[in-house]
């Protein structure tokens, strides 16, 4: 076989398999949202939390969030769509509410504010990145490090 | 002057140059970084003795050409055997080890010549097989621990009354009793004189039997078994000798080694044991059908002054240990070395 | 077919192993569809010129031949045999050279399958093509039908006869398409009488079809049925060249053997119907690999020097290896009126015997030990011999001057050249190993001795003294030997009488001092 | 590579003794499963998991069988690549089956890099490469702790604290899969009474099988065979058998690489200090269990080995404890019981191959009793 001709196959096939890779990396990023229905200031302004807001993905119902409350969904992918079916004071109707999100793909964790994203404020608002507190130095853990005194025994 | 130096690197091998230079390191580097020194010389000491006669059960089988006793196990579970028995039998302080000795020598010869016999069924996959059979033993006597009838109280589980436990404190049998005996302190170094004498009277034994007729007999298979053959030597006869005499060695090898540890390791602790022998006469200068006394007591020192020297040496100049990947890395990698040399791929 | 620019010529082919001549001014033409046959004893040269032609590594290795070789009128040197074989040249060798597992057709087309190629071996490189099965079944099919020797394609090697796989191996140079000049190396050594024929057939047809063939043989009849010109190599020369016709088989024996001055009864030679018989061996059998002897009946007379001599694979060498209870064996032996049992090494040697291998790096020395060891130990084992007792017997300890006095003696005796006793064996030369070997035997102090090759691979003067030192054994201390080697002239010079074997038999037994064609005769015998 | 049966007594005899480790395992079974108390639906589910979990790395290991390398012990360099892979993807965060798919790829570069080594290695170690490849999976197993307990953190970048130990480098001793757990086997997956069929990953493992009966037909696979049966003619017919030798344990470990991912991706969980120690050791157990040789394995060795080993697996627990009354004997007979088949099957091969040689003897007493009746 020509020699050049199937460096090139080669070439093209490396660059299929990296192409499929960097889709994987786009389209497989995870991430975890947090739902948040608590009062939120922003410049200056209050915007209060709501007295009830029941939160639904993928048709199944994931929490009924009271006033400071949080929940938390996981989702493959950038794209981040929710029903909440909201109660905004005590006795009043509730009202349903579609929310998509494009989330930015840096972030692990995002919280999203309920009330301060139906008040419609820009995303910087009502969308931060999550940051985890900082371990508690009391979790131990074993310094792993097993050789001989590993057994082969267990499960498969 | 540098065609000396490849030539001397080529006979000596580049791992186990490294891996002396390594040691030597350690030991220049150990008062520098404040590691104290006594201690660890005492330390090496203590535990070339409790594991040389271990190692030195791999010399018989070498020299008949059987290759590396990957079955070591083997040999450790007549010992084990022994041990038990003679504690089960109430023996105690000294007469234990002694007991725990000779009842493990009949165990030794009978698991010793099955062995070999199936060793000599085998000729050419030794090692593999030998790894195996130690695997299966091992596991075997799992079942066999449980289910044994034991019942001395500090030997079996408290709750059930029955089934040996997985460690059993040697205190008020025979912890230490050849480390004690005849110890030797000078300064902050104490020395076993006890157990050293066992394993110098062992190879000396094993010394004088390679010079006898078996024992010529016996290089001489491991040198070239047609050549044997041809002058009427019963090869088959001589390797069983050799299998069953190492079986024997590694049984009196694990004595040695729990009365300096303090504790009998069952279940599958004799698991991996012969890893560690195996490496250690390889970084003697011993190869797969080549070894001398002088191998067991230089590969011992190396292995042994590795595993205590590495952990403090390096927790006190990284502040990381990283002992156990250094000691897997080098012994495995010693191995290997052995088993991928050309020459001594073909005998 | 043009006349005018022969096939294949080789111009003054010389070879030497590291001094040793072993061709000198080669000669040889061949005209396309041509079948030459070429006969010598074992030595004379014939592969050494064939792994030249066919550029087999070892001639590289041992620094190349000079003269030339002219392939249709090109001057070609051939580095590897891939190269030969591109050119057009093809060798079926001794050993069969086959994929066990494999069917016919797969050996046939071994490496040279055709393939369909696909997208995925497009990337990953054509070794990923599929075999191409149908048509390989019709290549492999192709090369049996121009062979003209019926065999199942679809067959496992393993399963098939041993004439099978050699028509196997045939086929697979005839499914070259290049293929010229085939090379023939004693195909008919395993074949019975019928295929046998069918071979000569096939290589009848072959030649009609313009492919010229090199048949090396030594069953001369073959030759004459079917070859149209024999060329006789000796001593790494060509003695003659002659049209087949005009020649038969006692002259091409005479050819072969002759010696221009015959050496033979140089010492003096004592023939002694009368002397009783040392060892008796009935229906002998053993399993040596290349060796086999399948039944020999011999009788050995006390204090002589009995010669068994034969062409290469005969069995000659089965005989003491068989005998000493290196390789398994049946049948009965008698020494001295008792029996020897069979695959016992121990019993031979308690029984007296010695043997002196020919393998003497395999069986005969300790390479890695020293000196000392490999004379003493057999003597140590045996007669418990260089030993020292200790607590009445229980401890035989090595008696190191004892064994360093006894190898000092031999050393010193047979002339070896070595630094010192202590110097290991494998450091040695090859006529000083076999001194060692011979100085291991005599240790033993044997009533009767086997020596098997002892001169293979030695330099002419070592020869001699091992020679010598063997005849000496034998006259001085009237130890009857069984001297086993491929060279007649040496055997006619040393030995009392000669047995000669062929095909695992024994084909006669002759005073030394018959003319060397009456052995060459029994040599290309056939025994039934 | 038997001699051709000589009777109809001989024939049975010969599939007895050729099959003697898959009969002991079903009479095993059928004395255990009474036993165990376990119901039928229950133990078929856990066989298709098991199957599911395990096939696929079984079948890496046949084709360095096929090319004589005998069974290869450093299958588990394969399975360290996976976990690499799976670790760097875990710490970018790519979940679910995307995560699977480039864990795979990732795995790709350490397992060639790993396979190649021991290929080399093996090449300067013939005539006992499984032991050669024993050692090598302890060696290299070394160097991947050296890798992720020192290196990962501190050299190699890693971002999730979540995978780290708490002092900074090092990976912890378990590192969750929960984001790619069971995704291939639940998509698709078939559920019939209260049995769960992975189908995707049946499939997935079928196509497997495809390729692999593909590849024995590739001009490649034939010279592996070759290679496996006679390295010499091999490679006078102008193979190139060192680099054939290498090639068949870089697809080896590949598909171990491969192998492990999805075995991860059922379990959930990645035990980064020993998930891999076990595999190679039970995997080739349960091939051989299956039927398989040193020098020969096919794939219905490997699905009636995953099957027979796992049912074993599951049930000599309970019935040792029931017998017993210690629920340990049961877990020690199984572990007893993998290394006995892997020391039976290594036993009985070589005892093969000198039998083989012995039998040339008789032939020729017998020729000769032929010869002289004739006479």
């Amino acid at each position: 076989m020509n020699n050049t001709r199937k460096w090139v196959f080669r070439g093209f096939t490396l660059l299929v398999v990296l192409a499929i890779g960097a889709v994987m990396f786009v389209i497989g990023r995870g991430h975890t949202v947090y739902i948040d229905n608590k009062t939120l200031e922003y410049n200056g302004e209050t915007y209060e939390a709501l007295q009830r807001s029941e939160v639904y993905v993928g048709g199944e119902r994931l929490s009924k969030l009271a006033k400071r409350e949080r929940t938390m969904s996981t989702v493959i992918g950038q794209s981040f769509e929710m029903k909440l079916i909201n109660t905004a004071n005590k006795g009043d109707e509730p009202t349903e509410v579609t929310v998509k999100l494009t989330l930015p793909y840096g972030w692990d964790g995002i919280v999203v504010n309920i009330p301060g994203y139906l008040a419609g404020l820009p995303q910087d608002a009502w969308m931060t990145e999550f940051v985890s507190a900082p371990e508690p130095e009391s979790e131990e853990e074993e310094e792993p490090g097993a050789f001989e005194d590993e057994i082969p025994m267990g499960d498969i | 002057m540098k065609e000396k130096l490849s030539s001397f690197v080529a006979s000596f091998g580049l791992p186990r140059l490294i891996i002396s230079a390594f040691l030597l390191a350690l030991f220049i580097l150990a008062p520098i970084v404040g590691v104290d020194l006594p201690m660890q010389i005492t330390n090496v000491i203590n535990r070339f003795s409790w594991n040389a006669v271990l190692v030195l059960a791999m010399v018989p089988m070498v020299h008949s050409g059987c290759g590396l006793n990957f079955g070591l196990p083997l040999g450790i579970i007549s010992g084990l055997l022994g041990a038990t028995l003679s504690l089960e039998f109430g023996f105690t302080g000294p007469m234990s080890f002694v007991m725990a000795a000779l009842i493990s020598t009949p165990f030794a010869l009978i698991l010793g010549s099955g062995y070999g016999w199936l060793l000599n069924k085998i000729k050419g996959g030794e090692m593999m097989i030998a790894t195996y059979v130690g695997f299966s033993s091992v596991s075997f006597m799992c079942m066999m621990w449980l289910l044994l009838p034991y019942h001395k109280a500090d030997m079996v589980w408290g709750l059930a009354g029955k089934g040996l436990r997985t460690t059993i404190s040697l205190e008020g049998y025979y912890d230490k009793v050849l480390s004690r005996f005849l110890q030797i302190n000078i300064g902050k170094i104490s020395i076993p004189v006890g157990a050293l004498l066992l394993f110098a009277l062992l190879a000396t034994a094993m010394w004088a039997f390679l010079h006898t007729k078996t024992g010529t007999a016996m290089t001489a298979v491991g040198s070239n078994p047609v050549f044997a053959k041809a002058a009427g030597i019963h090869v088959d006869r001589i390797r069983m000798l050799s299998v069953v005499m190492s079986t024997w060695l590694a049984a009196i090898g694990i004595l040695v080694y729990e009365q300096g540890f303090g504790f009998i390791q069952l279940y599958m602790a004799p698991f991996y044991m012969a890893l560690p022998a195996v490496s250690a006469i390889l970084i003697g200068g011993a190869t797969v059908n080549k070894a001398t006394i002088m191998n067991v007591i230089l590969g011992t020192f190396l292995f042994q002054g590795i595993v205590t020297m590495t952990p403090t040496v390096m927790n006190s100049v990284i502040h990381t240990d990283m002992s156990e990947v250094v000691r897997v890395i080098a012994s495995q990698g010693m191995i290997l070395y052995a088993l991928t040399r050309k020459t001594e791929v073909t005998r | 077919m043009s006349q005018n620019v022969p096939l294949l010529e080789m111009k003054n082919i010389r070879k030497d192993f590291f001094g040793n001549q072993v061709l000198t001014d080669i000669n040889l033409t061949l005209q396309e569809g041509e079948v030459l046959g070429l006969v010598g004893e074992n030595g004379a040269g014939k592969s050494t010129l064939m792994k030249i032609l066919f550029g087999m590594n070892v001639i590289q290795e041992t620094g190349g031949y000079d003269g030339t070789i002219l392939l249709d009128g090109q001057p070609v040197d051939f580095k590897t045999p891939f190269e030969a074989l591109a050119a057009g040249i093809g060798m079926v060798h001794q050993e069969f050279s086959l994929i066990p597992g494999f069917t016919a057709t797969e050996n046939i087309l071994l490496n040279r399958e055709p393939k369909k190629k696909s997208v995925i071996s497009a990337v990953f490189g054509e070794r990923l093509d599929v075999l191409n099965r149908k048509e390989m079944n019709r290549k492999a099919e192709a090369a049996i039908d121009r062979m003209g020797v019926k065999i199942d394609g679809t067959m496992v090697i393993h399963d098939m006869p041993v004439g099978h796989k050699q028509f196997t191996e045939i086929a697979r140079e005839l499914s070259k398409d290049q293929l010229k000049l085939l090379i023939l190396d004693e195909p008919t050594a395993v074949l019975t009488e019928k295929e046998a024929e069918a071979l000569l057939l096939s290589i009848r047809s072959m030649a009609s079809r313009g492919i010229a063939v090199i048949f090396i043989t030594h069953r001369l009849q073959e030759i004459l049925d079917v070859c149209d010109k024999v060329v006789v190599m000796r001593d790494g020369q060509i003695v003659q060249d002659v049209p087949a016709k005009e020649t038969g088989v006692t002259e091409i024996t005479r050819w072969m053997v002759g010696r221009s001055v015959d050496v033979a009864g140089k010492a003096e030679i004592r023939d002694n119907p009368d002397a009783p018989v040392a060892m008796s061996i009935r229906r002998l059998w053993v399993d040596m690999p290349g060796e086999t002897v399948r039944d020999v009946s011999l009788d050995v007379r006390e204090g002589e020097i009995l010669g068994i001599g034969g062409l290469a694979g005969q069995g000659k060498l089965g005989i003491p290896n068989g005998i000493m209870g290196l390789y398994d064996a049946g049948g009965e032996v008698m020494l001295r009126g008792e029996k020897i049992p069979l695959n016992r090494p121990r019993a031979c040697l308690n029984a007296s015997m010695a043997f002196v291998s020919e393998d003497r790096r395999g069986v005969g020395l300790l390479l890695d030990e020293t000196l000392e060891w490999n004379i003493a130990f057999p003597a140590m084992q045996i007669h418990d011999k260089f030993l020292k007792n200790y607590l009445g017997g229980l401890v035989k300890w090595r008696d190191e001057k004892a064994i360093h006095d006894i190898t000092q003696r031999y050393i010193d005796d047979l002339a070896i050249k070595c630094t010192s006793s202590k110097q290991k064996a494998k450091e040695l030369s090859g006529g000083n190993q076999q001194k060692v070997c011979l100085a291991k035997a005599f240790a033993l102090e044997p009533g009767f001795l086997f020596v098997s090759e002892p001169t293979r691979g030695i330099d002419v003067g070592a020869k001699a003294l091992v020679l010598d030192a063997l005849r000496k054994f034998n006259r001085e201390s009237g130890v009857t030997i069984v001297m086993i080697s491929s060279e007649l002239e040496e055997l006619r010079q040393v030995c009392d009488r000669i047995a000669i074997v062929s095909g695992g038999r024994v084909a006669g037994i002759l005073p030394a001092t018959k003319p060397a064609e009456e052995f060459g005769l029994l040599m290309v015998s056939q025994v039934k | 590579m038997n001699l051709k049966p000589q009777g109809a007594g001989k024939s049975i005899l010969n599939i007895l003794r050729n099959n003697t480790v898959p009969i002991m395992f079903i009479i095993i079974c059928s004395i255990c499963i009474p036993i165990s108390g376990f119901s039928p639906a229950y133990l078929l589910n856990e066989i298709l998991t098991r199957l599911g979990r395990n096939a696929f790395l079984i079948l890496s290991l046949l084709i360095p069988i096929m090319a004589g390398m005998g069974l290869n012990f450093g299958m588990t360099l394969g399975a360290m690549a996976g976990e690499l892979a799976l670790i760097f993807v875990s710490d970018w965060q790519i979940w679910g089956i995307p995560g699977v798919i480039l864990a795979m790829i990732v795995s790709v570069p350490f397992s060639v890099v790993l396979g190649f080594i021991c290929g080399k290695l093996l090449n300067m170690a013939k005539g006992r490469e499984m032991i050669t490849s024993y050692i090598i999976s302890f060696f290299i197993n070394g160097v991947y702790q050296l890798i992720v307990l020192y290196l990962m953190g501190s050299l190699i970048p890693i971002k999730h604290s979540s995978i780290k130990l708490p002092r900074g480098y090092g990976i912890r001793n378990t590192v969750s899969l929960l984001n790619m757990r069971q995704c291939i086997d639940n998509l698709l997956a078939i559920r019939i009474g209260g049995v769960k069929i992975p189908a995707l990953t049946l499939l997935i493992i079928a196509l497997m099988c495809l390729l692999i009966v593909w590849f024995r037909r590739t001009k490649l696979g034939q010279d592996m065979r070759a290679v496996g049966q006679d390295m010499q003619v091999a490679r006078d017919a102008g193979i190139q058998v060192e680099r054939t030798r290498i090639i068949s344990i870089i697809i080896s470990t590949v598909l171990a690489g491969f192998g492990m991912i999805l075995y991860l991706q059922n379990i959930g969980n990645l035990s980064t200090y020993s998930a891999h120690s076990q595999v190679g050791m039970f995997c080739i157990a349960a091939l051989l269990v299956g039927g398989a040789s040193v020098d020969h394995a096919s794939i219905g060795n490997v699905f009636l080995g995953a099957v027979l080993f796992h049912l074993m697996f599951i049930v000599a627990p309970q019935a040792g404890a029931k017998i017993t009354g210690d629920s340990m004997i049961g877990e020690y007979f199984r572990v007893f019981v993998s290394y006995g088949v892997i020391t039976m099957a290594l036993i009985m091969y070589e005892m093969k191959k000198r039998r083989q040689k012995a039998s040339i003897g008789e032939q020729l007493a017998l020729a000769q009793r032929e010869g002289s009746r004739h006479e």
